[in-house]
């Protein structure tokens, strides 16, 4: 099953892992894997979520302790007991999760631990400190203002933040798990441009994605990982997209779920089904500029647009967290637009928010109990739900959503990333709304899953409910919405129909 | 497609922040609305009573706070580590009294007292810190125990109050610094005005402050930025007692006495002080030049009250949390409209 | 006095800075200076401290700014007053204590005291004990409710009293503990000292009213007769204690007396017009027994 | 990824599951801290756990204990709830001042004595009295939860204004006296005994009763766990947390009013200045004692009730032992340190490192 291309095994070993081995209580979430990262290689780590991933990479950094197994940096045994360490060794990471500091500048997270200082008084050069800061964002391509909070940027620029703090550490291994979830494509090629660059310079880089194109784009070798074992390891070339994607799930995938015509015509989701929620110059001074949009039942709306289009600010207002100050927000036969979530669950809306971390999950609570607090909050407190209920639809959408989880009464802290990001979107599919918004649903979701998801969503259009679908990829979009609406600089440009494609939708966001 | 992705500087506040100021999470800190409220408040006193807006009663505000802003000082670096200190009052209580008895009962030189007090300071932050950072125990109970055991020690030591009659002491106590025109400056407001000026270095030009914002915005994080956050937070717990101790020194020059009952509720007003000054309770954000300007804000209000002259005991409680309430009201409105007029720019 | 100062309408302005409001004796000490100043014309300039000595610093610091003529305080603390009672000298302005003195190496810090003299208080107590023991060679035990830790009245009753019994070996405080002058804590106190000392104890010595009035509640409660089993002494002579002595349940209280106002204005007016004042102006005080309570009550003001 | 390490370590303890099960136990060690305390001082002074029967009720440092503990239990309740939505409430002193002051406002009068013997007159009928004192109570909190929730003030500034002017209102109301009250059916609330056990233990039951009830039978416990665990989470996935929150705030403001009923009809009187004096530095310890992070999430009822007992039993065991009273202090703050090693999972791993060291080198030869 090993092979290595030709390319690879003259280049010295970087890092290399033996036999890492973690249980988590009683589940094992990694059991004796071995890695090898070379100089000079961008290695992708593969694998469905919670296939361990991320707690690989964690041991790799010293953020967890491992039960078992070694590792070796440049040939010489290393035991790094935290993150400290771990980065004066050489080993710089990008957490899945972005883990900066909301409340500092933009440019104090770049270079926290390493400030310039001035000679004299050894305190800290503010000016060295901004330049340094915008060319470390230069470098990704990105200019703004360093001096701004980073709570203040969408995620997206966050994780441009953490992934130019991580370059700017000198190392000689750049760790990099899910940067690019929530970017788009521009910011991805830049990344990969910096990447590439990095690679020549001798950087062993590993890389995790649940994208098989940015895996094919950039990375030279690939590790599988399969419910915590190493399955497979060879050269990117020489591994067939299918098989593969057949190595980490362990079986043949279904051919992809495409919005052809037949799929459109069966569904309700035909220009006459009744209006669920219309928007007549909906918009927010200094946000959104109005914006018309009509949504039917059974019908899947796409939005699409560039990182910081304005899409996020859209289903906001719509769904009453912030609140619009022009325009008019119809949804079904209500006669005013929702003030606030609580009065928009009510109304029958949903909206699954891009941010994970702050808006979506509630890390202490359990699996069970994150996926029936909306439905709860729409019952009101008098109504509970009995247990026996609540375990029964937790146990019905882990099941549909195949969320991996140790139990329904794990906290929710204790999942994957992905199966996380399953738990919030499972928490309003519970509520069955008559508008589902969702922004990014699938961030850090595997293949196979995503594939499911989208089925799902279909599906559930056909039954009558209507989807706000917001994501950055835009074959996602193509393949998923009946009618695509483009939003640029916070205004919506047009609207695409179906049948339509990639280039269409593309040639739109840019304005030509 | 790889060219430089330009993003509009951002107009609008954060998402999410607007009207739900309540949830705990980053806001600016209101500094410019305490101002604007302190200035406020010193004209209303103008115009209601003659008088009061003679300079010298703005210097007797520093004067008669310098051992807050100095103990304010520490506590704004507690807190905005996401801690808090409690033993800050008792601190300031043990301190004087045992510079006192050394002094009076034992005749030491004052020269050894002072910085003998001030390793104790250090010494007992550092105690709690260990405390909270080795053994994962809530600063909350573990600085209250540390207020008890001061306040404690300091009963033990003399519950009697002992007067100083030792002349450095009395040198200090009298001496002052010519502003001109007829007022001056004791040498506690000067070494208050010393404090925060250190204090504002510390947070805002030096490795150290900057992770105790780290710290505070996201420990975590700062974790894993490789901050070294157990050494940062002992340091902080250390740099309280410090300026506690310090704070001690300064009321010994104020009162020329050493009392067990010394600096009663100054943990409150202290704590007060720097959340009135923008501080976040939960850490991460605020200044120190804020807590400034929050000890001069409840140092008014107490003026105000004295100005008047004729509240009975229990109205003056009233006014004090009226007073209170009209400022905090005001600087939520001053940063309300800002944010409105951010986003309409 | 001096033309340029002084209220606007020519009359004389006192600054008073008082501790707080922390019990009756307190509000009854208020409302006499209040009353007083309102009779003798005087222009009052009132500050409550909140118990806190800081606040009354930074007040008479405030009166020195506003120019009064007289200012008179009573001290939360003996000490920590020289640095601006030199200041008031320095301005010119005479100072009148009120109820407790203070400590200052400079005796002209300050005209003259009006008050009472705590450890007296504490001496009257324990004569009042010796005088109505029953004879006898039996140990007379004693528990003893102290005020606040490191005030000055708690501090200066206990040495009194203890002074007044260092020679007589049958007398013992077998137990001593602090109730904070509050009811609440007074009751708190006994119920523990009843419970590890049973009914070895004889008499409770209480640093005031309040406290005994909680130990009173106690020692019911506990199934004692208050006032018989346990001898019950206390201090101040609020009205609550009368009450209490009039329904047999509190031996003795020993008088301090709170009305200064009236002394305190004449003091002012004699200041002001340029008379010799005694450094020390003592205050009436008496001790009532269980036995004058009732004729006494109706001449209670506080 | 710090408390992964601490949960290992706290997770090796190589002894049955059983063992480890009861170890793990949230309650476990409040509950051991109380008990060592109780048994030391059972040890010290033999007859300090001795319990009689006397005037029809039982009597005993334990019945005080209890007794004395009920309104800080109470207030703990409710502090437990503020505190687990990420509040605080630093006022509940001074809302015990305001209710144990309207309620001996609305009882007023003084000493009636006809032919001999005390006759009980009130200004209102009692049950007026409870609600009225109860109803002022409740507005204090509504005032805080306004000021937090509607007004966006931090916590502890918010309830910093009652707790600063909420004693000068009681004051105003007791005109700066202590109110004595001389109406005896006020005082069974916190004198009296039903089945030989103070009256005050069966309110605490109650309330705890009722709270366990509505946070496990309604979806209550749920939403309060949600907004303190991630307030911001809670809010978008439709949970009403303003209304909440200020509930909250309400019933902590309650149960300080039902406490301030308790200590009043206890002393029969009440004292506008004192009562309730740092009540909220003791209820935050109970609270924290208790196993209740202040940073809100999770919370442990019964956990708040065991810290408040722990506080009572160490203020009963100071006074019992008889140090002089400048001590106190010390002593407090070294039983305070210990209770709070005691629960430290790092210190007691410590230890164990430190003891199986110590054996090791021990069996040496
Ligand atoms: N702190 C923890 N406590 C308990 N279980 C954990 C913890 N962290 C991770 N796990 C478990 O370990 C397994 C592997 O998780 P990991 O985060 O490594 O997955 P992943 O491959 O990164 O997935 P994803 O693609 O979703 O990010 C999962 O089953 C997860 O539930
Ligand atoms: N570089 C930036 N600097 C400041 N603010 C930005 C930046 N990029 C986006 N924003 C802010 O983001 C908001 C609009 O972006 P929004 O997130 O709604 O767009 P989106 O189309 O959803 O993009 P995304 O793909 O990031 O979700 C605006 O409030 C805008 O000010
Ligand atoms: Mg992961
Ligand atoms: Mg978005």
């Amino acid at each position: 099953m090993m092979t290595s291309g030709p390319t690879n095994a003259s280049q010295p070993v970087a890092l290399q892992a033996r036999g890492l081995t973690r249980h988590f209580g009683g589940v094992a979430a990694l059991q004796d894997v071995d890695l090898c990262l070379r100089g000079g290689e961008i290695h992708a780590l593969m694998g469905q979520n919670g296939a361990g991933k991320s707690t690989l990479i964690r041991m790799l950094t010293g953020a967890l302790a491992a039960d078992a197994g070694t590792l070796e940096l440049d040939g010489r045994a290393i035991a790094p007991a935290t993150p400290v360490e771990a980065q004066r060794l050489g080993i710089s990471t990008v957490y899945q999760e972005v883990n900066l500091c909301p409340n500092l500048s933009v440019a104090e997270n770049l270079l926290a631990g390493r400030y310039p200082r001035h000679r004299r008084w050894r305190t800290i050069d503010w000016p060295r400190v901004r330049r340094e800061a915008e060319t470390m964002m230069a470098g990704l391509g990105l200019e703004l203002d360093v001096r701004r909070p980073l709570s203040r940027y969408p995620v997206a620029i966050q994780q441009m933040v953490a992934i130019a703090r991580s370059l700017g550490l000198s190392a000689c291994v750049l760790i990099l798990d899910e940067p690019t979830s929530s970017l788009d494509e521009s910011e991805v090629e830049a990344l990969f441009t910096v990447m590439r660059g990095l690679r020549e310079r001798g950087l062993a880089i590993l890389f995790v994605t649940h994208f098989l194109d940015q895996v094919y784009a950039v990375s030279d070798r690939i590790t599988v990982l399969r419910n915590g074992r190493r399955v497979g390891e060879r050269v990117a070339a020489d591994w067939p997209h299918a098989a593969l994607v057949a190595s980490m799930i362990g079986r043949e995938l279904q051919p992809q779920f495409a919005h052809t015509a037949a799929n459109a015509a069966g569904s309700a989701g035909s220009a006459g089904g009744p209006m669920v929620a219309s928007a007549r110059g909906l918009g927010r001074r200094g946000g959104v500029e109005p914006v018309d949009l009509d949504i039917r039942r059974g019908e899947v709306v796409g939005l699409g647009g560039l990182l910081g289009s304005g899409r996020t600010e859209l289903a906001r207002l719509m769904f009453g967290l912030d609140r619009s100050d022009r325009g008019e927000w119809r949804v079904g036969t209500q006669p005013s637009a929702p003030r606030n979530p609580a009065e928009a669950v009510a109304m029958g809306l949903a909206m699954c928010p891009e941010e994970r971390k702050t808006e979506g999950i509630v890390a202490d609570l359990s699996v069970r109990e994150n996926i029936v607090l909306s439905l709860q909050a729409r019952r009101g407190w008098r109504r509970y739900l009995k247990l026996a209920q609540q375990t029964k639809i937790a146990a019905e959408f882990v099941a549909l959503l195949d969320i991996g989880t140790a139990g329904l009464e794990t906290p929710v802290g204790q999942l994957s990333g992905g199966n996380q990001q399953k738990v919030v979107l499972a928490r309003w599919l519970a509520t069955q709304p008559s508008l589902l918004i969702l922004d990014e649903p699938t961030r850090g979701i595997d293949v196979a899953a995503k594939q499911e998801i989208m089925a799902r969503i279909a599906a559930l259009a056909r039954d009558g409910m209507a989807v706000l679908f917001i994501s950055a990829e835009i074959e996602e979009l193509v393949r998923v919405a009946d009618r695509i609406a483009v939003m640029r600089d916070r205004r919506k440009v047009g609207e695409l129909a179906q049948p339509c494609d990639t280039h269409a939708v593309l040639a739109m966001i840019a304005g030509s | 497609m790889n060219a430089a992705v330009r993003l509009q500087p951002q107009t609008t506040p954060a998402r999410g922040t607007r009207r739900r100021r309540w949830l705990p999470g980053p806001q600016q800190a209101p500094m410019a609305a305490s101002v604007t409220v302190l200035v406020a408040m010193s004209v209303a006193g103008g115009l209601l009573f003659p008088g009061f807006l003679s300079p010298q009663v703005f210097l007797n505000l520093l004067v008669d706070n310098a051992v807050m802003c100095v103990v304010a000082v520490g506590m704004s670096f507690v807190i905005l580590s996401g801690g808090i200190d409690l033993s800050v009052g008792a601190l300031v209580a043990l301190t004087t009294v045992v510079s006192a008895v050394l002094v009076e009962h034992h005749g030491w030189s004052p020269w050894l007292v002072m910085p003998l007090v001030l390793a104790l300071g250090i010494g007992f932050g550092i105690f709690m810190g260990l405390l909270i950072q080795c053994f994962g125990l809530p600063p909350f109970v573990v600085t209250l125990g540390g207020m008890f055991l001061a306040r404690g020690l300091a009963y033990v030591i003399s519950v009697d109050s002992v007067s100083i009659t030792q002349p450095t002491y009395e040198a200090v106590a009298q001496w002052r610094l010519p502003l001109g025109g007829g007022v001056s400056l004791s040498a506690g407001a000067v070494i208050a005005l010393l404090t925060v000026a250190a204090g504002m270095l510390l947070a805002r030009a030096t490795a150290f402050g900057r992770a105790v914002y780290a710290i505070g915005g996201s420990e975590g994080s700062a974790y894993l930025m490789g901050l070294r956050v157990g050494s940062v937070r002992v340091r902080v717990y250390a740099l309280s007692g410090f300026c506690s101790a310090l704070g001690g020194i300064v009321l010994t020059f104020y009162m020329l006495s050493g009392y067990s009952l010394h600096a009663q509720g100054m943990e409150l007003d202290a704590i007060a002080a720097v959340v009135i000054g923008g501080t976040l309770l939960t850490g991460g954000q605020g200044s120190i030049a804020g807590t400034f300007v929050g000890v001069l804000i409840l140092g008014l209000i107490q003026t105000l009250i004295v100005f008047d002259g004729s509240l009975s005991s229990w109205w003056t409680k009233i006014a004090l949390g009226v007073l209170l309430f009209a400022f905090c009201l005001l600087q939520r409105l001053i940063v309300r409209s800002r944010d409105g007029q951010e986003s309409v720019s | 006095g001096c033309s340029g100062r002084g209220g606007h309408d020519g009359r004389t302005v006192l600054g008073f800075s008082q501790v707080g409001a922390e019990s009756e004796w307190r509000t009854a000490n208020t409302a006499s200076i209040k009353s007083a100043a309102h009779d003798a014309g005087i222009d009052l300039r009132f500050s409550d401290a909140q118990q806190k000595q800081a606040n009354q610093i930074s007040a008479i610091r405030s009166f020195i700014a506003q120019r009064v003529d007289v200012i008179a305080f009573s001290p939360v603390v003996e000490s920590g007053w020289e640095p601006v009672l030199r200041e008031a000298k320095a301005a010119h302005i005479p100072v009148v204590l009120t109820d407790r003195a203070v400590d200052v190496s400079d005796p002209s810090l300050y005209v003259t005291l009006i008050g009472s003299d705590f450890v007296e208080e504490g001496r009257k107590a324990a004569r009042w004990l010796l005088q109505n023991t029953p004879a006898g060679d039996g140990p007379v035990d004693i528990v003893e409710l102290e005020g606040t830790v490191g005030s000055a009245p708690a501090i200066d009753r206990k040495k009194g009293f203890h002074e007044a019994l260092a020679g007589h070996p049958r007398y013992q405080v077998i137990r001593s503990q602090s109730g904070d002058f509050t009811r609440a804590g007074g009751k708190e106190v006994m119920e523990a000292f009843l419970k590890a000392e049973g009914k070895r104890i004889n008499v409770v010595f209480a640093h005031n009213d309040d406290m005994a009035i909680g130990a009173i509640q106690a020692i019911e409660e506990a199934g004692l007769r208050p006032g018989r089993d346990i001898k019950v002494i206390s201090m101040d002579g609020v009205k609550g204690a009368f009450e209490a002595m009039m329904a047999g349940k509190l031996n003795v209280t020993v008088e301090c007396n709170p009305l200064l106002g009236p002394q305190l204005m004449q003091a002012v007016a004699a200041i002001k017009a340029g008379k010799p004042l005694p450094r020390r102006i003592v205050v009436e005080e008496s001790v009532y027994p269980m036995e004058s309570a009732a004729a006494a009550f109706p001449t209670r003001k506080y | 990824m710090v408390d992964e390490r601490q949960r290992t370590v706290a997770g090796d303890a190589n002894s049955s599951g059983c063992r480890r099960r009861l170890f793990a136990h949230p309650l476990f060690w409040p509950a051991l801290a109380l008990f060592l305390l109780l048994a030391g001082n059972g040890l010290f002074n033999p007859g300090f756990l001795g319990l009689q029967w006397r005037q029809g009720h039982v009597y005993g440092n334990l019945v005080d204990i209890l007794l004395r503990a009920a309104p800080l239990m109470l207030v703990s309740l409710g502090m437990t709830l503020v505190i687990a939505v990420r509040g605080l409430d630093i006022s509940v002193g001074a809302v015990l001042a305001i209710a144990a002051a309207v309620a001996a406002w609305m009882i007023g009068g003084a000493l009636v004595v006809e032919h001999g013997t005390q006759v009980a007159v009130t200004r209102f009928p009692l049950a007026l009295v409870i609600v009225g004192a109860l109803l002022a109570a409740a507005a204090c909190g509504l005032w805080n939860g306004l000021l937090v929730v509607g007004a966006g003030m931090q916590p502890i500034i918010a309830t910093l204004i009652l707790m600063v002017a909420g004693r000068g209102i009681a004051q105003l109301v007791t005109g700066g006296q202590v109110l004595t009250i001389y109406y005896t059916p006020y005082f069974f609330l916190g004198n009296g005994y039903l089945l030989g056990l103070p009256f005050a233990l069966f309110v605490v039951a109650a309330v705890y009763a009722v709270l366990h009830l509505a946070l496990r039978r309604t979806a209550l416990g749920l939403f309060v766990r949600a907004i303190g665990g991630n307030p911001r989470a809670a809010y978008v996935a439709g949970v009403k947390a303003r209304s909440i929150t200020v509930g909250l705030y309400m019933f902590c403001a309650l149960m300080a009013g039902v406490a301030g009923l308790l200590v009043s009809s206890n002393v029969k009187s009440a004292d506008a200045n004192n009562a309730g004096l740092l009540l909220e530095l003791d209820a935050i310890l109970a609270v924290t004692l208790g196993g209740t992070p202040l940073g809100g999430g999770r919370f442990s009822l019964a956990g708040s009730l065991l810290g408040a007992l722990i506080i009572q039993t160490l203020t009963t065991t100071i006074y019992s032992i008889g140090v002089p009273p400048q001590v106190n202090m010390v002593v407090k703050a070294v039983l305070v340190f210990a209770v709070m090693l005691l629960q430290s999972v790092a210190f007691r791993g410590a230890v164990r490192k430190l003891w199986t060291r110590h054996q090791a080198a021990g069996s040496r030869p």
